[in-house]
Order: structure tokens, then sequence, then C-alpha cells
């Protein structure tokens, strides 16, 4: 067992390594490749060649790219100087590096938006866990009839509509027409608990009726399988009451597949919903992959593919931890 | 300025309904849609309030010295003050420079080649330390230091570098940080610039928010954004990238060493959005005041302005001083032959242009020639190729075509950039009308932020035949200089970073640009006008539009006016009624 | 172990009170799909007292597991099957009676035995929390008592270790374990009415042997009426005091155990004996099957249903072709067209030889 | 009928079980454990045991499906044991496999033309007839209706699936069939039917089976000598009829009495005269020293635990790997209670329920 995460760690390590080396590569050689020049990024537009030559100086880009990429890993281990004008700043380890098109540590600058993330994912997960599951056990015990057949249409309409039709009509409907809830921003729960649940709620909802649709057809799936196991069978055969046999060992065995579908959707919402961060005018870390990429800014994107990939592989760890401890059956080695 | 454009275009219809605009408060002019064009509306002297400023864009950078976004230059008035800067008025009188931190116009001496301005009495930082012309003169070195705070124009450094190579004070072995050799200042008042030449535009770099003071212990390079030292009205409380910009009064400004600015809220917000249409309805709403980007609303917002006269007498449509157009690069053949280039111009549908860049009111007037309307010496009514018309002339085209030795017509290249829809659709506007005089034109779009290796590196455009490349320029400042030289005069074409798409090489257009210098507004104003004719007559950039943007502004706004350099309200003037 | 007491002789239309223990009257059993009713179950009779064995033999989809779970009440839940007929236990009518009383029978008086019991048994709780489970739901009583009646159970059905392996999940059992640790589940309310389904398919021969041997014993201890379900004669000539064969959800041969191996009179009967190798005989050259395939239960075969398979189909006129032959005789009874006698011939000269 | 056309010597089969954080190999699942075996051209050689005794692995090694850890296999005189891609090939030609699943052994998304005719044109094999005649033949040989070449697996029932199986590995005209439960999936009725039908290709086709099952009455029908696996070891071969009649190594006796008799007058016999073995089989990670059925066996001494057994011919023909090979007189010690090997494996059980370790 301790072995088993040891050397899952590692693996982790040895997958977020790749992952930067990748995303370091499209972003540092494919430029190269097209023949255009990632200084231009960070200068004015009438910039002359001098000043070129300076940022690229500056920034290591006349380096070669296993230098560049050994100076990222060396800034993530022991945190490396930036040449700031009149003195050297310090990004302490883990320094993700410094983006130039901000002027900011990538670090600060998304542990800052972290919290924003996690209030959306967390909150948005437990709504669409208790309303998925819970419609889909409704639905599986109920197959066939009237309320099954409303909450698969359900379901497949949260499926099939995007998010931004979804987030702007309900903005709409319930911030500006019925006024019931403040417009879409993030207010830090430090600040005001209160202000940080309504104003996330509409983000919350939103985002939970895509996921809960998925989830309400899963466990529908899930359980329709499990009710028709052997052992369901033996439960009622033991005499066991209805309600016993499908919450005692229908749920337990129905919604452990959820678990890995789960871990993964929350690991990747943790690395940023873009959609509904930007619908919502949330800054989190979604967001800021979205501007980082438009603006090229390299080291942000970097930070938060880094932030994401981290988020899944430790989801797919935790997956997998928490499946052998409810599955008796799955051993870890 | 070639300044912000739009953000992340989430065109989603989100109608709902919004607060309707209320009753107007009085004083100065009426409101109605375009009030503030010509006057000032709800003029006041009331102090007090929070200007809520909203925006779908972050600023480049508060760095006085990096930022180039046109609205960012503006903000910079609330806490940037300069020699001298734009008068605060409305119309026309707006595009003068008036004394700012200098108390009087700067004197000319040395045959047109020293300026010297003397700061006023009385002007501190907002942390009570006195404003020297050392500190101006500081600020100016910072530009030369394109490694650590790039971003910003760098005119001054092409004026006042002389071939010293001074690369910035961060490098400065002076003590003092004060190496630039061609500024100098005797005195903790004075500041004296010596040029090489003559230069007549030079006060309007002076005017840019990069010539402004920079106390050097408070310079911390490229952080120094995040933090400015404020002579203006306003400093900066506090800044969240892609967040929020708070401004609160800066108590050690003195109102009687500022004639320009009002100062009117007793503190300014920018939120940043990443959901135009959601601004758009706080701003029908009254929860927000203006959109500091001053792009325009976006199509949902347009519709319901332009359908409900309330709202609409919210609104104003300012030209922004931009140009929308197609150069045609001489390198490329078959365009370095004049009449192929008027055939495009001819047969190229103005209308259709138009809309493609959102019609008459959101998008702008028929362009007709290259110098935009807020320029001296610029003349709406010259229109060589009879393009206000709005129609194709395709006889006409068709016989430059023949003149050309192609009446066959003949294939061609569109560059255009990806990241921007309207341009998008102005390319795919004019291919259709090419086609109609079998002017065959592939688009090619390009990466939108690599444009300036892409579309800006001539060797890449002759070698992907780029023979139409769309593009849209606004004036860094308000001379003919500012606006064409770049574009068309033969001593800018550069390696990367290219704006003479066209690459036009006439070396008259070049001497006219250095005779501007030397002489005086009025008289530089007259050649320009020349110029704009000769690259015309040169038929080497086909005009599509005059910008114009669909602007709302919260009726509660005091002293509301366009600013006619910026295209925008003039955000340091805004007070608020309630 | 002789075969003193006959089966209950009982018609569809038998409306008197019954005399055994278990008595099954015209049982069905329907279930409607997607491609038309299955008749699992199609007017199946039978009877059992308390201390015997029936064996149920059939090949898969003859109807034999259905019927066990009929009389478990399993169809009454999630299912679309439809029951009728009557099921009497011990007196009391169990088609007719409410869910909630089926229940209380259900694992108390009459339980179960699966066949595969690495899926029957839950694979998320030890061996353990099932039987104290199954204990509890009927007897309450505390967690503790229940599970050291547990460990006395599985000591009892010859699990080594009891009190340790009682808190083993299923799949650390070996097959047999495995079984042993579902029997001792379904005994540890002492039913008086045990239905084995298939109980040693699932398991190696040496292992079958012990789980026969087991079932035997703990028959004997207790004084259980078992119903044997298998599609082994093996098996059932094992087991068995009476002998039920059934074939697409008909019952066709019904008797004591020793008359149906020794004078079998079903051609179906004729033909499973046939089919089977057997290590009490010389080695034969060939074996002699039934030709064809068990027939789909949404469209039987008119007339008597295995009418396709038998080789002697056509010695009635067209009977077989669109009459169904009733199950007919006393202690044994036969459902063929053909008369006794002729049955009895042709088994003599004809079949016996070759088995 | 006695040139050998299988040979197989000390064949092993090792599955590694790696723990720790470098995953060292700990341990291994000794599956199958240096067994010799020869197949004859023409016979049916049976393979029994119980599950995990690992015969169908050793089907797997023969057929090369698996890369034996040791010993070696010859096939027609060559060595099979190792060899690569190519000549693997060129094997798959001359031994095919059976196997027990018809549901799952044929995917469900192509039909029995494709399945059928999937061998033919991996190997590109000429069919001068035309591939959907060739295919259509092979159906006729394994009884199916060859218009049935369009369908798809699950329009057939268990029977016929099996057949379909069938007809697969005959498409190559092998010598050799390895053919692994192939029968225990189906009813009874259908059963026969396969059996007869693989009785019949054998006499036509001139073919040899590795026959390999656990119903001891069914490799009795159709096997010409048959080997007894217990924990990865053969532990006995014999001619059919001497293995039945008379079975010299304990576990066969025990296996051979195990089995239900379809006879209810002597099912009290039977039942007297069985030897019941008690417990499971050990793990095969860590087997018993010596012989490995000394764990349950009521003839078990010290010797049983220090040495193994090796498999030895005995003067009537038997090969047994068994210190003390039953008799005929202890198999056939008639008596009013249990028979004497009966009787001792009731002490043993005794024993072992008193002292579980």
């Amino acid at each position: 067992m301790f072995a088993y995460v040891v050397r899952r760690l590692f693996n982790v390590v040895i997958t977020l390594l790749v992952v930067t080396m990748v995303t370091f590569g499209v972003f540092f050689l494919v430029p190269k490749l097209t023949g255009s020049d990632p200084a231009l990024l960070y200068v004015g537009k009438t910039a002359d060649a001098a000043a070129l030559d300076g940022i690229r100086t500056k920034l290591g880009l006349d380096d070669p790219i296993y230098v560049q990429y050994g100076k990222f890993l060396q800034g993530l281990v022991v945190g490396r100087d930036y040449d700031a004008g009149p003195d050297t700043t310090h990004c302490a380890a883990p320094c993700f590096g410094y983006s130039f098109k901000t002027d900011q540590e990538v670090w600060p600058y998304l542990i800052d938006r972290l919290p924003v993330t996690l209030s959306l994912a967390l909150g948005a997960a437990i709504l669409w866990v208790i309303g998925g599951v819970g419609a889909g056990v409704i639905s599986a015990l109920r197959k066939g009839r009237a309320a099954d057949r409303i909450v698969m249409t359900t379901a497949l309409a949260g499926v099939s509509l995007p998010i931004y039709f979804t987030g702007l009509v309900s903005a709409a409907i319930f911030c500006y027409w019925l006024g019931w809830l403040p417009p879409p921003g993030y207010v830090d729960f430090a600040v005001n608990p209160l202000e940080w649940a309504t104003n996330l709620l509409l983000p919350w909802i939103t985002l939970a009726f895509l996921f809960a649709a998925t989830y309400a057809r899963l466990t529908r799936a899930n359980m329709l399988e499990t009710l028709s196991e052997d052992y369901i069978r033996t439960a009622r055969a033991k005499g066991l009451r209805e309600r016993d046999v499908v919450g005692k060992h229908g749920l337990r065995s129905g919604l452990t597949p959820l678990i890995t579908v789960f871990g993964l959707d929350l690991g990747s919402l943790l690395g940023g919903a873009i959609l509904t961060e930007t619908t919502f005018n949330l800054r989190g870390l979604g967001e800021a992959t979205l501007t980082s990429i438009r603006q090229n800014d390299l080291p942000i994107i970097l930070g938060v593919t880094l932030f994401a990939a981290f988020f899944i592989v430790i989801a797919n760890l935790v997956v997998d931890l928490l499946y052998a401890a409810v599955d008796p059956r799955v051993r870890l080695s | 300025m070639v300044a912000a454009t739009a953000a992340l275009a989430l065109s989603v219809t989100a109608a709902c309904g919004g607060g309707g605009g209320t009753d107007s408060s009085n004083g100065g002019a009426k409101n109605a849609q375009n009030a503030a064009l010509t006057g000032v509306l709800n003029a006041s002297d009331k102090k007090g309030g929070t200007l809520e400023l909203w925006s779908s864009q972050d600023v480049d950078s508060l760095d006085p010295a990096r930022g180039y976004y046109a609205f960012v230059w503006n903000l910079n008035r609330l806490y940037t003050r300069t020699l001298v800067a734009y008068d605060a008025k409305p119309g026309a009188d707006g595009m003068k420079l008036v004394p700012d931190l200098a108390g009087a116009e700067g004197v000319l001496s040395n045959d047109g080649k020293t300026y010297t301005y003397t700061l006023r009495d009385g002007l501190k930082f907002d942390d009570g330390t006195p404003i020297t012309s050392k500190d101006v003169k500081y600020g100016i070195e910072r530009i030369f230091a394109q490694d650590v705070v790039p971003g910003g124009p760098v005119y001054l450094m092409e004026q006042l570098d002389q071939g010293q190579k001074y690369e910035g004070p961060y490098k400065d072995s002076d003590p003092n940080k004060l190496g630039l050799k061609s500024v100098l200042t005797p005195d903790d008042k004075t500041i004296v610039f010596n040029l090489a030449a003559p230069y007549a535009d030079f006060p309007y770099l002076l005017a840019m928010p990069g010539a402004g003071p920079v106390p050097v212990a408070r310079d911390t390079g490229a952080q120094y954004g995040s933090k400015p030292a404020a002579s203006g009205p306003y400093k900066i409380e506090s800044y969240e990238p892609g967040k929020i910009i708070k401004w609160t009064r800066n108590e050690f400004w003195d109102a009687t060493t500022d004639p320009l600015r009002k100062a009117l809220p007793d503190a300014i917000n920018m939120t940043i959005t990443t959901n135009a249409d959601d601004m758009d309805q706080r701003l029908m709403a009254g929860t927000a005041d203006l959109d500091a980007a001053q792009t325009g609303v976006q199509a949902a917002a347009r519709t319901k302005i332009l359908q409900d006269e309330t709202l609409k007498a919210n609104s104003d449509t300012p030209t922004t001083g931009f140009i929308r157009y197609a150069a045609m690069s001489t390198a490329v053949a078959p365009f370095d032959n004049i009449d192929c280039r008027k055939a495009v111009i001819l047969a190229s549908d103005p209308t259709s242009l138009q809309t493609a860049r959102g019609g008459p009111v959101a998008g702008g007037d028929i362009g007709v020639n290259m110098l935009p309307p807020n320029i001296p010496g610029s003349e709406p009514a010259y229109d060589p190729y009879g393009r206000a018309q709005g129609k194709p002339q395709v006889d006409a085209a068709k016989a430059a075509l023949a003149a050309c030795g192609k009446p066959e017509g003949f294939s061609t290249v569109i560059a255009v950039r990806n990241n921007k829809p309207a341009e998008v659709k102005t390319a795919e506007a004019l291919q259709a009308a090419l086609k109609a005089v079998n002017i065959d034109a592939k688009i090619d779009q390009i990466d939108g932020a690599q444009a300036s290796s892409l579309q800006g590196a001539p060797d890449n455009v002759h070698a992907k035949g780029y023979g139409l490349i769309i593009s849209g320029w606004a004036a860094d400042y308000p001379s003919g200089a500012g606006y064409l030289q770049p574009l068309v005069d033969s001593r800018y074409i550069l390696k990367n970073g290219n704006f003479n798409f066209a690459e036009i090489k006439d070396p008259s257009i070049d001497a006219l640009f250095d005779q501007a210098k030397t002489v005086d507004p009025a008289a530089a104003a007259a050649l320009y006008t020349q110029i704009n004719h000769k690259v015309m007559e040169g038929a080497y950039i086909l005009p599509f539009v005059t910008d114009k943007a669909l602007n709302y502004r919260n009726p509660r706004l005091t002293n509301v006016y366009i600013h006619q350099f910026w295209g925008m309200y003039d955000f340091q003037a805004l007070g608020v009624s309630s | 172990m002789t075969t003193s007491v006959p089966v209950t002789e009982l018609g569809p239309a038998d409306l008197s009170p019954p005399k055994s223990f278990l008595e099954v009257r015209d049982l069905r059993v329907q279930f409607a799909t997607d491609d038309g009713i299955v008749k699992s179950v199609d007017g199946v009779s039978f009877g059992l007292e308390r201390g015997k064995t029936l064996g149920i033999v059939g090949e898969s989809g003859s109807g034999k597991s259905v019927t066990s779970l009929a009389i478990l009440g399993l169809h009454r839940t999630r299912s679309n099957a439809k029951v009728s007929g009557e099921i009497w236990l011990d007196g009391e009518e169990l088609i007719k009676a409410d869910n909630e009383r089926v229940r209380r029978l259900r694992g108390r008086k009459m339980s179960m035995i699966f066949q595969d019991p690495l899926s029957a048994m839950h694979p998320y709780f030890t061996i353990g929390q099932q039987i104290v489970e199954a204990y509890r739901i009927h007897h309450g009583g505390s967690k503790k008592a229940a599970k050291q009646k547990a460990i006395d159970m599985l000591a009892r059905v010859g699990i080594p270790q009891p009190s340790r392996r009682v808190d083993d999940y299923p799949h650390q059992f070996s097959g047999g374990m495995r079984q042993r640790a579902m029997i001792a589940m379904s005994l540890i309310n002492n039913p008086e009415l045990l239905i084995a389904d298939e109980p040693t398919t699932a398991l190696d021969v040496t292992v079958q042997a012990q789980i026969l041997d087991l079932i035997r014993d703990l028959q004997e201890e207790f004084g259980s009426a078992v119903i044997m379900i298998t599609h082994d004669l093996g098996v059932v000539a094992e087991l068995a005091d009476d002998i039920l064969v059934m074939y697409g959800g008909k019952a066709i041969e019904r008797g004591p155990a020793e008359a149906v191996f020794r004078t079998p009179e079903h051609p179906y009967t004729w033909g499973l004996l046939g089919s089977m190798p057997r290590l009490d005989r010389e080695v034969r050259d060939r074996l002699n099957p039934i030709k064809g395939t068990p027939p789909s239960l949404i469209n039987l075969p008119s007339g008597c249903s295995f009418h396709p398979r038998c080789p002697y189909a056509g010695r009635n006129g067209d009977r077989s072709f669109t009459e169904r032959p009733e199950l007919t005789g006393t202690t044994h009874a036969v459902a063929c067209h053909m008369p006794p006698e002729l049955r009895r011939e042709i088994f003599i000269q004809e079949v016996s030889p070759n088995l | 009928m006695s040139t050998p056309l299988l040979e197989v010597t000390g064949l092993q089969k090792h599955f590694p079980i790696t723990a720790g954080l470098l995953r060292r190999q700990v341990a291994a699942v000794r599956a199958v454990d240096g067994i010799d075996l020869t197949v004859n051209k023409g016979e049916t050689l049976g393979l029994v045991g119980e599950s995990g005794c690992g015969k169908s692995t050793a089907g797997r090694l023969i057929t090369r499906i698996l890369e034996p850890t040791g010993g070696t296999v010859t096939f027609d005189g060559q060595d099979i044991t190792h060899i690569k891609r190519g000549p693997l090939r060129d094997l798959r030609r001359d031994v095919q496999m059976i196997f027990q699943d018809p549901y799952s052994s044929l995917n469900p998304r192509h039909t029995v033309g494709t399945i059928v005719s999937a061998p033919l044109q991996i190997q590109k094999i000429p069919t001068p007839q035309g591939l959907k005649k060739a295919v259509q033949e092979l159906l006729e040989l394994v009884g199916l209706n060859p218009e049935h070449y369009n369908r798809y697996p699950h329009e057939f029932s268990g029977g016929q699936r099996q057949r379909i199986g069938i007809a697969r590995a005959l498409a190559l005209k092998p010598k050799m069939i390895v053919a692994d439960e192939p029968v225990s999936a189906l009813d009874v009725s259908i059963q026969a039917q396969v059996v007869n039908l693989l009785d019949d290709l054998q006499r036509e086709l001139d073919l040899t089976y590795l026959f390999i099952a656990h119903d001891l009455s069914v490799v009795r029908h159709i096997s010409d000598r048959v080997a007894v696996m217990y924990l990865g070891k053969v532990v006995e071969v014999a001619p059919r009829d001497d293995l039945y009649a008379h079975p010299r190594h304990p576990y066969t006796v025990a296996l051979m009495s195990a089995v239900p008799v379809p006879d209810p007058s002597r099912r009290d016999k039977a039942q007297r005269e069985r030897v019941l073995l008690t417990g499971d089989v050990p793990s095969p990670i860590d087997p018993p020293s010596g012989c490995r059925f000394r764990t349950r066996c009521w003839k078990a001494q010290d010797v049983c635990a220090s040495e193994q057994p090796p498999l030895t011919v005995l003067a009537d023909g038997h090969q047994v790997a068994c210190h003390f090979p039953v008799s005929d007189e202890e198999q056939h010690a008639a008596g009013s209670g249990r028979s004497a090997a009966a009787a001792q494996a009731r002490d043993k059980i005794a024993t072992v329920v008193a002292d579980p370790e």
C-alpha cells in the first residue's frame, strides 16, 4: 500500500514533467517553426531590433530550449531570480515562472485564483452529485414510468445545452429580470460568506446542471445493472426489505463506478471551468487559461497546464485509493 | 495607437429588461444621442461619489511607460501628469496641447532644436515628495530600458538617443541614473530637451504618459505598473490584474497647480469582466457607468439601444480615430503596377465593406482617404476614387485592369488577422467584390497574436504572396506624422513589426515628412494634406471605414463629453450625480 | 433412504386443501418482452413433504429456475413477470399473500442457495456481515449475538477457523468455501424449505461431492424439504427422492427417482440419459444425443413442444403436432401421447440397450 | 498410432508476482510446474484436473499462446518452445485451439463467414474453389447450414456457436486440435452432439486431439489415453480403460469416486465408497514440498513431504507420480462400511478439522 502510493506519486511527478516538457515544447518550438517571434509579444508595436534583442536576452529566448527548460525546472525546485530593472526579484520555489505580459509571478497569480475555481467546482460538485445521483436513482427505480422519462429528458437537455447558453439565460432571468440574485461575480468567502454563496449560486446551478445530467444517466444505468445482479436477488431471497435492498446493497455497488467519473470530473474542473468562469465573470484558473492563451502568455499557460495536470493525476490517484477502500476486491499493487 | 479591440466576443443574445434612462441632471447640453460629441453634458462641479468604470479588457499596463492601449492613456490622465497635455474640452479644442506640469508652453530655441520647460510650483507626488524636473527626465529615461519595461511607444527614444546608445537607467553608470545626454535638468524646475533636428511634433511626444515623472526611489522596474507613483489627482489604491483597479484621491494633489483636471469623484473603480454582454446589461441597468475600453457595445445591446429612444439618448457614436484599410504590397506582383492597385480600389464595394465593419452606426463612415477626421490637415470630403457614393465601379475597375495589362484579372492573397472577426468579414466582402472583375483573392487567416511577424515582416509577405494586407490604424499623436508616417514613410519599413505594408518608397513623401517637422503646426497640416493626396494618388491603400463606436453612458454621469483625441469620454472630467 | 411417499397427485383443477408441506398447483410465470410473451413456466404442479428432496431436472430455458424464484416470490419486485396458480407452503397460499407476508417467509421459512456463490454474494460485504444480516432481518437481536451464530453456522458447514474467516470477503474464499458460506447463510434461520438452484454447477467434482454430502447431512439434521434444481442427472440421482423433468416450461415426467432412472418413459428423458457418457457403463462408441436445439419460449412448437426433437413424434398420427399432452399417471406421471405400453416397449427394446 | 506428434518435457509456466517499491519479483504462480506429456498421431489425449490445476495453461503453452518459462515442446519433430512470430504463424496452421466459451470467443460484429475465413486470409491460404465456397464447405462439415454464411454469432444457439468455433479451427486443416473445455458450457443434449462431431471429425480428418476438460465422463468417452493433473503437475497417465478401471494415484481415485452416478439405486454404495477429499487445493504460489497432493492424501507418509515422486511407469503400464500407488486390492476392498481408502480418508478429515493448519 505504502509502496503503491509512493510509486504512484513518483508517476505523478513523471507525468507532470512530461506535461511541462510538452507544453514547453509547443509554446517555444511552434513559434520557431512558424517563424514568429515570442519576443514581439512583449514589446510595443514600434520597438526596434535592439529592443527586441534586449527582450530576448532578458527572457532567455536566445538560449537553447533545453537550457530554458532547465531554468524552468530549477525555478520549480529552488526558485530563480529575475531581472526587474533596478534590482532583481526573487521568485521563490515553487517558481512557475514570471509572466512578463502581466508582470507577475505565476504561482501567486494562480494561487490567487485557486479559491474561485475551488469554490465553483466544489459547490457545483456537491449540487450535481446530490441532484444527479438522486435523479438517477429515482429514474432507475421508476424505470419506464413518467418520473423516469422526465428525468431522462431533462438530463438530455442538460447534456446538450452549452453552458454559455444556460448560463446567460439563467443570468438574464434571475439576475436582471427577476432580480432575485446579484449579478454574477466572486466575493471571497472570508469577506462575506453569504455573498460568496449567493453570488456563486447561479454558476453552481448552471455548472451542476450540465454534470448532473451526465450523472443521472450514469447512475440510472449503473443502478439498473446492479439491481439485476445475482447478489441483489440473494438479498431479496434473504427477506430483506426492498428499501434495504436498494439502499444498502444496490446503492453501494451501483454508485462505486461513479467514483472514477466524479474524481476525474472534479479533477479537471479544478484545473479551471473555462466556459463557466468566463460566462459568470469568475476570475478562476479557467479564465486564466483562456486569457493566457489569448495573450500567448507562456509562463501562465505552463502554470495553468501544470495545475490542471496536477489536479487530474492526483484525482486519478485518489480515485484509485478510494476505489480500493470501497471495493474490497481491488488490491493496489 | 493600435489599441484595445474587442475581447472575447461572446455574442450570445441575453435579452432581458434593464433599467431605462432616468431623468437627466440639469445643466449643459440637452441629453440626446451624440450630445456629448459637441458639448459638455450635465456640466457640474459637484464632488463625491464613486465612478464605476467597467471593461471587458484589462489594461495592458498601468506603468505609464508601458501602456499602449488608447483607453489606458486616457486612464493615465487620472494619475499621470505630463509637461503638456491635451486640453480638457470637447470638440477640436481638445486637440490642443496645454501646459500641465509645466507652467507654460515650452520655449523653443536653437533653430527649433531646443525645448525648455519650467515646472509649476507646489507639484507633489502622492507620497508628498515634490515633483522635480529630474523625475520627468528619469521617467523619459525608463523608455530606453526596453528590455525591462517594454510595451509602450518609443518615439522619444528615437528623438533623444542621438547616437548615445543609452540603455536606460537600470544600466546607467551615472550615480543619479540621469545619464541621458540630450535631456538636461539644470535645476529642479527646469528641463531642457536638445533635439538633433527641428521636430514640430515633439510636444505631442511629451504628452504621452511615458513622458510623465517617475521618482527614482519608487521605481521598481518591471513591477512599477502595480503601484506607479501618482502625479495626478488620483492614485492607484490597488490593482488586481484581471479583476479590478481602484483609484482613490491623491491628497497631495493640489487643484491650484492643475488647470485641466476636475477630480470630481472621491473614488474610481474599473472592474474587469469576462462577459461583455453582461457588462452591457449592467450599463443599461445603471449599475455600471461606462465601458472604459470604449470599443462599443455588443451586438445585442446595440440593437436594443438603437430601438429604444431613451437608451439611444444616452449613447454616442464618436469616431475613434481608426481607419480600417487594406494595404497593397508594391513588392508583390501585380501590385507593383499602380493600375492594378487602382483596379482593386475601384472594384471594391464601399457599402459591403462598411456593413462588414458593423454598418454606418457601429462600424463607421465609408473611408475615402487616409487621414482620419481628428488629424489636422484631414479633408473628409477628399474622395479621389468616388467611394462615398457607396457602389463598386466595375467598369472603371476593368479599364484599370486593362491598363495594368491584366484584362483577364489575376489572383492574389488577402492576409487577415484571425482574431479580428470584423476584419475577416471585410476580407470576405472584398473577396466577393473583386470576383466581379475576375480578381481571384484567396483569404489567408493568420494568427492575430503573431501579426507583427507575419503581416509585419516584408520577407514573409513576399514569400507568401500577400498582395492585400488588412489592418487598422489610429494615431499615437494627432499630427499627420503621428498617423501616416509609420504607414507610408519608406524609412519605417521594418524587418519585423512593419506597418508600411505597402512598402511605399516614394522619396517625395519622405521629404514632405522631413519638411513638416520643421514648420509650425498649421503649415505642417498643409504638408500632411499633400502626403495624403500622394498616398491616395499612388493607390497604395484602400480605406474601408473611418471607425465609429456606439458607446453607452450612464445618465447619472456629470461633466460628460467626448474627447476628440481619444474618440472617448474624457475620464478625468467625469463626475457622478448620485 | 427409499422413496416411500409418492409424489402428491394434483391436477390444475384440484381444489382440495393441500395435503403436502409444499404444494404447487398449475404454476404459470409469464414475462412480457418486446418480442412477445415468454411462457417460462406453463402450468407446473408438484408437491413435497418435509424431509424429502425433489430434484427438478432440465436444460437451460426449461423453466426450472423460474419455478424456484416463483416459490420464493422473487418475481414480485421490479419484474414484469405475471405469476398465477397456487403455491401452498405449510397450509398458507403464497401467490395471493401480500408482499410483506412473503418477505417475512423468505429467508426464514424458505431459503435458497444459488448457483454461483461469487456473484450471488455481495462483493463489498464480508461473509459475516451478510450472514448476520440474514439472521437479524428475521430475529433482530444484537449484532454480536448474530455474529456468534454466524460463526457457529460456518463451523457447522465445515469452514475451518470460522471465527477468523467470518470477516473475510467472498472473493477471499475458494469456490467450495464460498458455496459452504452461501449454504450457511441460507440455513441460518433453520428454513423448512430449502431450494438449491444448481448448487454445485460452478464447482469442481471433488468439491461437488463435499457440498452434496453437506446438503445431505444438513437435511438429515434439520429435516427440511429440499428442492434440488440441476441439469446434472448424476447430482439428482445422488440426492433426490422424487424427480421432476421439465422441458419448455412444462413438467414432462415426474416420479420417484428410482422409477425415473430405471424406467424412464418420456422420450426427452431417454434423450437426456442417452446424451451423457457415464462412468458406470462401458464406453459407448457414440453418444445418442437429442437432435436439434431447445425451443424458444416465445415461440413454442405447437402440440407437444418436444415433437421437433422427438424421434417418435409421428407415431400417433398428428396428435404430437396439434395436441398438448397432459401429465398423466399416478406415482410416475408422463406427458406423452404414446400409450404407456408402447413407451415401455420402446424403452426396453430400443433405448435401454444403448444407455 | 504410436508416432509421437507432440512431446512435452518438463514444461513450466511461472507467472511472476511483484511487490514493493521496485516491483521486484517476490514469488511466482507455478501454474504449470514441469509436466511431461506425449500425444501420438491420431489419438486423443484427455487432460483432466480441477480448476486451477494448470490444464488450461498447459494447453495455451502447447499452442504457444503463452510462452513457456521452462521445458520444451516439440511438435512434429520441431522444437516450438520459443519460436518467434514467423514460424509461429506456420505452427498455427498445424495446431489449432477450440475454446470453452462459444460466446466470448467469437467477435459479435463479424459474420460467420468472416470469422471462419479469417485464418485462411491471415495465412494467405489459396482457396481454389473460392473463399466463400471453402467456408461453406467447412460449415457443412461441422453440421451448420452453409446458407448461414452471412449471419452473426448472436443468431446461433450455444451448440451452433461451438460448431462455428470448430469450423474456424478446422479451416487450416490442422494436424492437431487443442480443445479447452469445448463442451462444458453446453446443455447436456447439445454436449453429446458436439462430442459426436469431434469424434466424427477425428475419424474423417485424421486429427490428433488434446482434450482438456474437468468432466471425467466426457473425457473417458472421447479419449484414448488420459492424463490427470493436480496443482501444476501430471500425477497419472494411462490408457483410458486402465485408468478408469484401475486408478493408481490417490488423487485419481478420489476424483473418480467423486463423480456422481446417475443411478439412484446405487447411490448408497457410491456414497459409502466415496473418497471425500477435505479442504481446498493449496496455493500454486507456495505448493507443498515433496508430493503436492500429500496435504490431502490419506496415504501420505514422511517421505511424501521430503521427496517429490517422479512420474514413473508401473508394471501395468500406468505412469504414476506417487510413492504409494493404490493397489487394486485397496480399491476394491469391499466391506460393510466404507472402503479402506474411504475409511482412511475419513480419519484424515477428522485430523484436519481438529488441527486446521
